[in-house]
């Protein structure tokens, strides 16, 4: 630091008025187009050939080597039949490991990884065969390996996914959609309540409430200590009382809106025991 | 209803030009009737009538004064930078300021809820009628001076600490912390170097015997060597780091620093209010660049007089019918003259535009002909030529430090003004009444 | 109970060729009540929870929202538009707001090489009070986002918003990240798209110059802006 | 009639009265407001301000001018990078965490590269290992350079950054004619990096090596000497050694305050230990030493660049390597010197060709702790120049 105050600053404004007179430095950049080496990869376009067309063979090895997979390519194939997609999943859809817990390691009581290869999958690739591995019949496929297991195996949903090309959680989503559509091995016998016109009248609706409240589930899941499914009931029994519980096709003909909770109770209560 | 689908603005617009075109009416028709009477009260009333002429000449001077120092500020920066600047809107984007000046106009003029609304609203004007009623005694020239009158310096640090009144209301009204603070630090920044630059010039005050600023301006009448700077160096160092303070310009812009508290003041003002804010600034900037070339470089004095003692003398009255021939051939013979050249130059230059060319070319020879003769045959347009390149030598100096250095810290700034500045500038008083004494003026 | 026409069904013919008259009827609700009474403006004034300010709220005082187009001269007459749009086309401010990397590339826009400032844009401003582009320079996250819509929010109307940056435009690398606004279009309007990661200075400059040119033929649209990824008409 | 919080009508009956004891704070942040003496009050700095260098929020509070206290907010910027590179294999995550510090990309590429080489046990080219070297010192005179423009900035002065930016730009123009890109250049691999030197970044790299000092010089002349600068830093916000060292601060800010700790030349990775160059070091341990050592380095490195010119061998510039990389289970640290201090990267591998836990250590965080502590008793200005002499940068802070 000099030992005259302000020389400093002087110096600075010398500098700054050297500076005004000197040529600038600014790329008139509509202009003139700035220099950018060869190498540069900023550049965001499909690149077309000398005809005008598309130089893309759609030969997705870029999607492949995209080291953040930034790059999206989807569509179906030739034939229209398959649905192809390469790139980044949605955000929460698609992860390799279902589980971020089990991939940390830890031994969590994770129902889809839990489920391990114990089904037969041939079953499953004869209905996707049947089906033609086409997408578009995913509720087709889904019913018929319920039909065949009697509920949906996550090892049969992921084979689905694979051989579809459709996305686990597209396939997983369609599968929790549907009601009639089960995940739990095991369940046997239902509960089901009738909803028609003349049941809800005399009170179906408060009785279900109370069930799905007492079994501590939904209409459409299974109770989970028991192979019972809460079911609602298509149509009226002839016959029968109103508002109308089923368990397995029998009539419960001591059970109406006011005592379906102590209902509720002692079945627990028999189940438990 | 088209009266509710007006903005305020336009409704005050919707009243005002019915009351305009019948006022309009009926003043020409009492003029008519009354003109004498009217005239003889004018005559009566001299100095009130000049004092409202001044102002409204001024107030419209004062925004193109403003505009032409944001280009400045905006192109001289931009060259210290090594860089170009505005350049896409007029002549070397000389119009930038312009569209900045009209789009402020145009924004929303957004009131936040929970500000006070009558010291938010009027904090701009109060800034802004500071600044211009500072400009009413700066003396351009002898003969161009809007209010010539004893007391002016003194006039002109009164009402040049209104400015910290406006910036005050504007940081309290804000309800901003970051204003809060800008109007703070502008009001201790203000308070502490009032002090120093009012002390500052007692010595020319002493010297001169007066407080009125053609009569400074005329003391220093001369070569350049009377020029208050080289007579007082002290007090002209003092008085300009003092303006520079007041001025809210860089090093000293505490109130508005951007890096420490958002915007200062303005922080929570938009559209035409913010621009008043703005335009004062750059208006202050002018202000204080004159009142320095006023008081320490000779205001409108030439560094050195030569007498030329002109002989030129056209008598335009002489021409008679000539005069309109003349006015309305010269300029088709001299376009064509200068046209002439640049068509023969080139054949890839089309006729109309030589034409153009030559049309703009002699519109530039014949100005700079009416200007020189002017210069030399007008005494009040030299002078005032003599001054506007003063004052904008120092507005450069102003943009050069802005563009150079950094900002100070607001308690080495205040301990400056009170441990350095205050003392030099009793000293300089002291010396200079020392002086007098001794030498007897 | 009363009946009244619904504003809906305005076109209908009000009265029949028979003479009488047929309106639309409207039945109020009594048949079904919200768990929350104040719901859907359902309580009377009186009984609302806090009173005082239902009241001034109910004055309608404290709605300035009106403004869009406000300022002195929204007083001259429309045909003078063309030139207001100039006007606002070639005095753009942006805010100085960077978010992440792309405002290394912003900052690089106005330096010597770069030099914005051709075009009036450099003095970026500090208050968004003061701003009249937003230029949303880098990854959103959750967190930033509700300042980024407050600052949106308090800039004054005219007011445009360039999304620069991949992140900024779709979530970009970071488009499988659980704190990641997956493009800023999400929560605010966007004007310009500008691509890149980060794009080049002279392509924010390019994307400024669209949004001139924007500003110019979009004229007395912008209030039908929307929230949400928008496509021009041609493409 | 615009609303005002004077206005009655709007006027919110206070829940507490006078007479009632002080409420009990809630949160944190209530807290801190009823500790709010006479005449005290908080400001709100950020997460969009001039001068908090990205997104970082602060929350001050002054008496007056008066810092009293200081607390920084953050997490603005946290784009999850160390759970997405645990989802990403190993290539991949060399990508995420290019854009942590987005000033100086190079450094937070190294760092991982550095650790994941340890992990498969690669050897890596002598010419790479130069290339990586020339590039790296590249960066750090990129970084110091806008720190210097930064800086001035903070106080006030706005022409050095442009200044800065000039030298900045000419060098991330050279590196982008070398990687690719002008920021986020995603360079270097495992066992290598991407392509070898080509015509057009050498030629670059002369036509700027034979100006360059003097360039710099020069820029420096503005603000080096300037009184206002010097006495806005000298002698504020003082570490000194034993705090630094506790609170685990590296780089020029630890080198500022005496400590001659270089990773380069202490822990020598690369050919670093085959070069000559110093280890600038200051003693006084303010913001204006902390300048002034970044400015030292700046020399520094372009004396190292000189000798990797002249030393630079032939040959591959990438090992041989598998197309899918699966380490064996092991753990691994790979650090590197960056222009703020210590980039780490530690990481852990199950077998699988992801990475199964990343961690990111960033200087910049842990120098962001010690706003609060130097900036106390200070003024409101002094934080920014403080601030800016600890030089965060928010990505890296927030990964």
């Amino acid at each position: 630091m000099p030992r005259i105050p302000g020389a400093g600053l002087v110096s600075g404004m010398r500098l700054t008025l050297t500076r005004f007179f000197q040529p600038k430095r600014t790329v008139m950049y509509p202009e003139v187009k700035p220099d950018i080496a060869p190498r540069n990869r900023g550049r965001l376009e499909l690149v077309t050939d000398e005809h005008g067309t598309l130089k893309c063979e759609t030969c997705f090895q870029c999607a492949q080597a995209c080291p953040i997979e930034c790059i999206d390519m989807g569509g179906t194939d030739t034939k229209g039949r398959f649905a192809v997609h390469w790139g980044p999943a949605e955000q929460y859809a698609e992860r390799r490991e279902e589980s971020a817990m089990r991939r940390s390691g830890r031994t969590v009581s994770d129902a889809a990884a839990a489920t391990g290869a114990t089904i037969n999958i041939a079953k499953v690739d004869e209905i996707l065969e049947a089906h033609d591995y086409d997408p578009h019949h995913m509720l087709a496929i889904l019913e018929a390996i319920q039909g065949a297991y009697g509920y949906l195996p996550v090892d049969a949903l992921k084979r689905v996914s694979r051989a579809t090309g459709a996305w686990y959680a597209m396939v997983y989503g369609t599968a929790t959609f549907y009601k009639h559509l089960a995940f739990e091995p095991g369940v046997t016998r239902s509960i089901a309540v009738c909803r028609c016109a003349n049941c809800l009248v005399s009170g179906a609706g408060s009785v279900m409430g109370t069930l799905s409240y007492e079994f501590g589930t939904e209409f459409g899941r299974a109770i989970p200590w028991s192979n019972l499914r809460l079911e609602s009931l298509p149509s009226h029994l002839p016959d029968a009382p109103s508002p109308l519980v089923v368990i397995d096709g029998e009539p419960q003909r001591d059970l109406s809106a006011k005592n379906a909770a102590s209902w509720a109770a002692a079945l627990a209560g028999r189940y438990a025991a | 209803m088209a009266w509710n689908r007006l903005t305020p603005a336009g409704r005050v617009l919707a009243v005002l030009l019915p009351v305009l075109a019948i006022g309009g009416a009926l003043t020409t028709a009492l003029l008519v009737a009354f003109g004498g009477a009217i005239a003889a009260t004018i005559g009566a009333n001299l100095p009130i009538v000049r004092f409202l002429v001044a102002s409204v000449v001024t107030f419209l001077i004062s925004v193109p004064v403003a505009f032409l120092l944001i280009y400045m500020e905006m192109k001289i920066i931009a060259l210290m930078n090594l860089r170009i600047g505005p350049d896409r809107i007029g002549p070397a984007g000389a119009v930038m300021s312009v569209v900045h000046g009209l789009k402020v106009l145009m924004k929303e003029d957004y009131t936040p809820p929970s500000v006070d609304v009558p010291v938010f609203t009027l904090a701009p004007v109060v800034v802004y009628l500071a600044s211009f009623m500072t400009l009413l005694v700066i003396p351009f020239a002898p003969e161009l001076t809007s209010m010539g009158f004893e007391l002016g310096l003194l006039y002109f640090f009164a009402i040049g600490g209104l400015s910290v009144v406006g910036l005050m209301m504007a940081g309290w009204s804000s309800f901003n912390k970051y204003s809060l603070l800008g109007g703070i630090r502008a009001a201790a920044q203000a308070i502490s170097y009032e002090i120093p630059l009012t002390l500052s010039v007692v010595g020319i005050v002493i010297l001169t015997g007066t407080l009125s600023l053609p009569k400074i301006v005329a003391a220093q009448d001369g070569s350049f060597l009377d020029w208050f700077i080289f007579r007082q160096p002290l007090a002209a160092i003092i008085f300009f780091i003092a303006i520079t303070a007041e001025a809210n310009r860089t090093p000293f812009d505490n109130a508005e620093a951007d890096q420490e508290i958002v915007a200062g003041f303005a922080t929570e003002y938009s559209g035409m209010r913010f621009g008043f804010f703005f335009f004062a600034e750059y208006v202050n900037v002018f202000i204080v660049s004159a009142l320095f070339s006023a008081v320490f470089l000779g205001g409108s004095n030439p560094p050195i007089h030569i007498d030329l003692n002109p002989q030129i003398l056209i008598d335009l009255s002489a021409l008679g019918i000539g005069l309109p021939l003349i006015a309305g051939i010269a300029p088709v013979l001299g376009t064509l003259l200068f046209a002439a050249p640049i068509w023969f130059a080139s054949s890839r230059i089309k006729g109309w535009q030589a034409l153009v060319a030559g049309f703009l070319i002699f519109g530039g020879v014949s100005t700079a002909a009416v200007g020189i003769w002017a210069f030399v045959m007008l005494p009040p347009v030299a002078s005032l030529i003599w001054f506007l390149i003063k004052t904008f030598a120092l507005v450069f100096t102003f943009v050069w430090m802005r563009g150079t250095l950094p900002r100070a810290r607001i308690d080495q700034l205040m301990g400056f003004a009170w441990k350095w500045l205050l003392p030099a500038s009793l000293l300089n008083i002291f010396a200079t009444a020392f002086a007098v004494l001794i030498a007897g003026r | 109970m009363a009946i009244t026409r619904d504003p809906k069904f305005s076109n209908l013919p009000e009265v029949q060729p028979d003479g009488s008259v047929q309106l639309p009827a409207t039945v109020g609700n009594t048949l079904w009540s919200t768990d929350d009474p104040r719901a859907y403006g359902g309580l009377p004034l009186e009984a609302h929870p806090n009173l005082e300010l239902a009241r001034y709220d109910a004055t309608g005082d404290g709605r300035v929202d009106d403004a869009r187009w406000g300022g002195a001269l929204s007083a001259i007459p429309t045909k003078a538009d063309v030139v207001l749009d100039l006007i606002r086309a070639n005095s753009l401010w942006p805010l100085l707001s960077g978010l992440a990397c792309c405002a290394i590339e912003m900052m690089s826009t106005a330096t010597p090489k770069n030099d914005i400032d051709r075009w009036g844009m450099f003095p970026f401003r500090a208050s968004p009070r003061q701003a009249d582009v937003l230029i949303v320079a880098g990854t959103l996250t959750t967190k930033m986002a509700e300042p980024l819509i407050r600052l949106w929010e308090q800039m004054p109307e005219p007011k445009w918003v360039v999304a620069m940056g991949d992140c900024t435009c779709s979530g970009g690398r970071y488009k499988r990240s659980y704190s990641v606004v997956q493009g800023i279009d999400r929560v605010m309007p966007v004007d310009v798209y500008i691509p890149g990661c980060p794009p080049r200075p002279e392509g924010l400059i390019y994307g400024m110059m669209k949004l001139q040119q924007l500003v110019k033929d979009r004229r007395g649209h912008w209030p039908e802006r929307a929230i949400g990824p928008t496509v021009p008409k041609g493409i | 009639m615009r609303p005002s919080l004077d206005d009655p009508r709007v006027a919110i009956p206070a829940e507490s009265t006078w007479y009632e004891p002080a409420p009990t704070p809630q949160t944190e942040r209530q807290a801190e407001f009823l500790s709010l003496r006479e005449g005290e009050m908080f400001v709100n700095m950020g997460p969009q301000h001039p001068s908090t260098h990205g997104v970082l929020r602060v929350i001050i509070k002054v008496n007056g001018e008066k810092v009293v206290d200081l607390d920084p907010v953050l997490g603005y910027l946290h784009r999850g990078v160390e759970k997405l590179c645990e989802n990403a294999d190993y290539h991949q995550a060399i990508c995420y965490t290019d854009p942590l510090e987005y000033v100086s990309s190079l450094f937070c590429e190294a760092a991982p590269v550095a650790a994941f080489e340890k992990l498969m046990d690669v050897d890596v080219p002598r010419r790479a290992q130069y290339i990586r070297v020339l590039t790296m010192e590249l960066n750090r005179i990129a970084s110091h350079t806008l720190f210097q423009g930064w800086m001035a900035l903070d106080l006030g002065g706005i022409t050095p950054i442009l200044w800065a930016f000039i030298e900045r730009d000419e060098i991330v123009d050279m590196l982008a004619a070398l990687t690719g890109q002008k920021l986020l250049y995603n360079y270097y691999r495992i066992g290598g990096v991407n392509g070898d030197l080509n015509h057009e970044f050498m030629s670059r790299l002369g036509t700027w090596m034979s100006r360059a000092a003097a360039q710099i010089d020069s820029n420096l002349a503005l603000i080096n000497e300037n009184e206002i600068f010097v006495r806005r830093t000298r002698g504020l916000g003082v570490l000194d050694a034993k705090t630094a060292l506790k609170m685990g601060v590296t780089g020029p800010n630890l080198r500022a305050s005496g400590v001659p700790f270089d990773l380069r030349r202490d822990r020598p990775y690369l050919v670093y230990p085959e070069l000559e160059f110093d280890v600038p070091t200051r003693d006084e341990g303010d913001s204006l030493a902390r300048y002034l050592v970044r400015m030292d380095e700046i020399k520094q490195s372009i004396r190292i660049i000189d000798q990797v010119l002249h030393e630079m061998p032939d040959g591959p510039v990438m090992a041989k390597l598998p197309r899918l990389l699966r380490p064996r289970p092991g753990r691994a640290f790979g650090a590197v010197e960056g222009p703020r201090g210590v980039y780490g990267t530690y990481a852990i591998s199950d077998g699988t060709d992801q990475p199964f836990r990343m961690r990111i250590h960033d200087p910049s965080f842990v120098h962001l702790q010690l706003v609060g502590p130097l900036t106390k008793g200070n003024l409101i200005a002094d934080t920014m120049a403080v601030m800016a002499s600890l030089d965060p940068v928010m990505g890296g802070v927030d990964k």
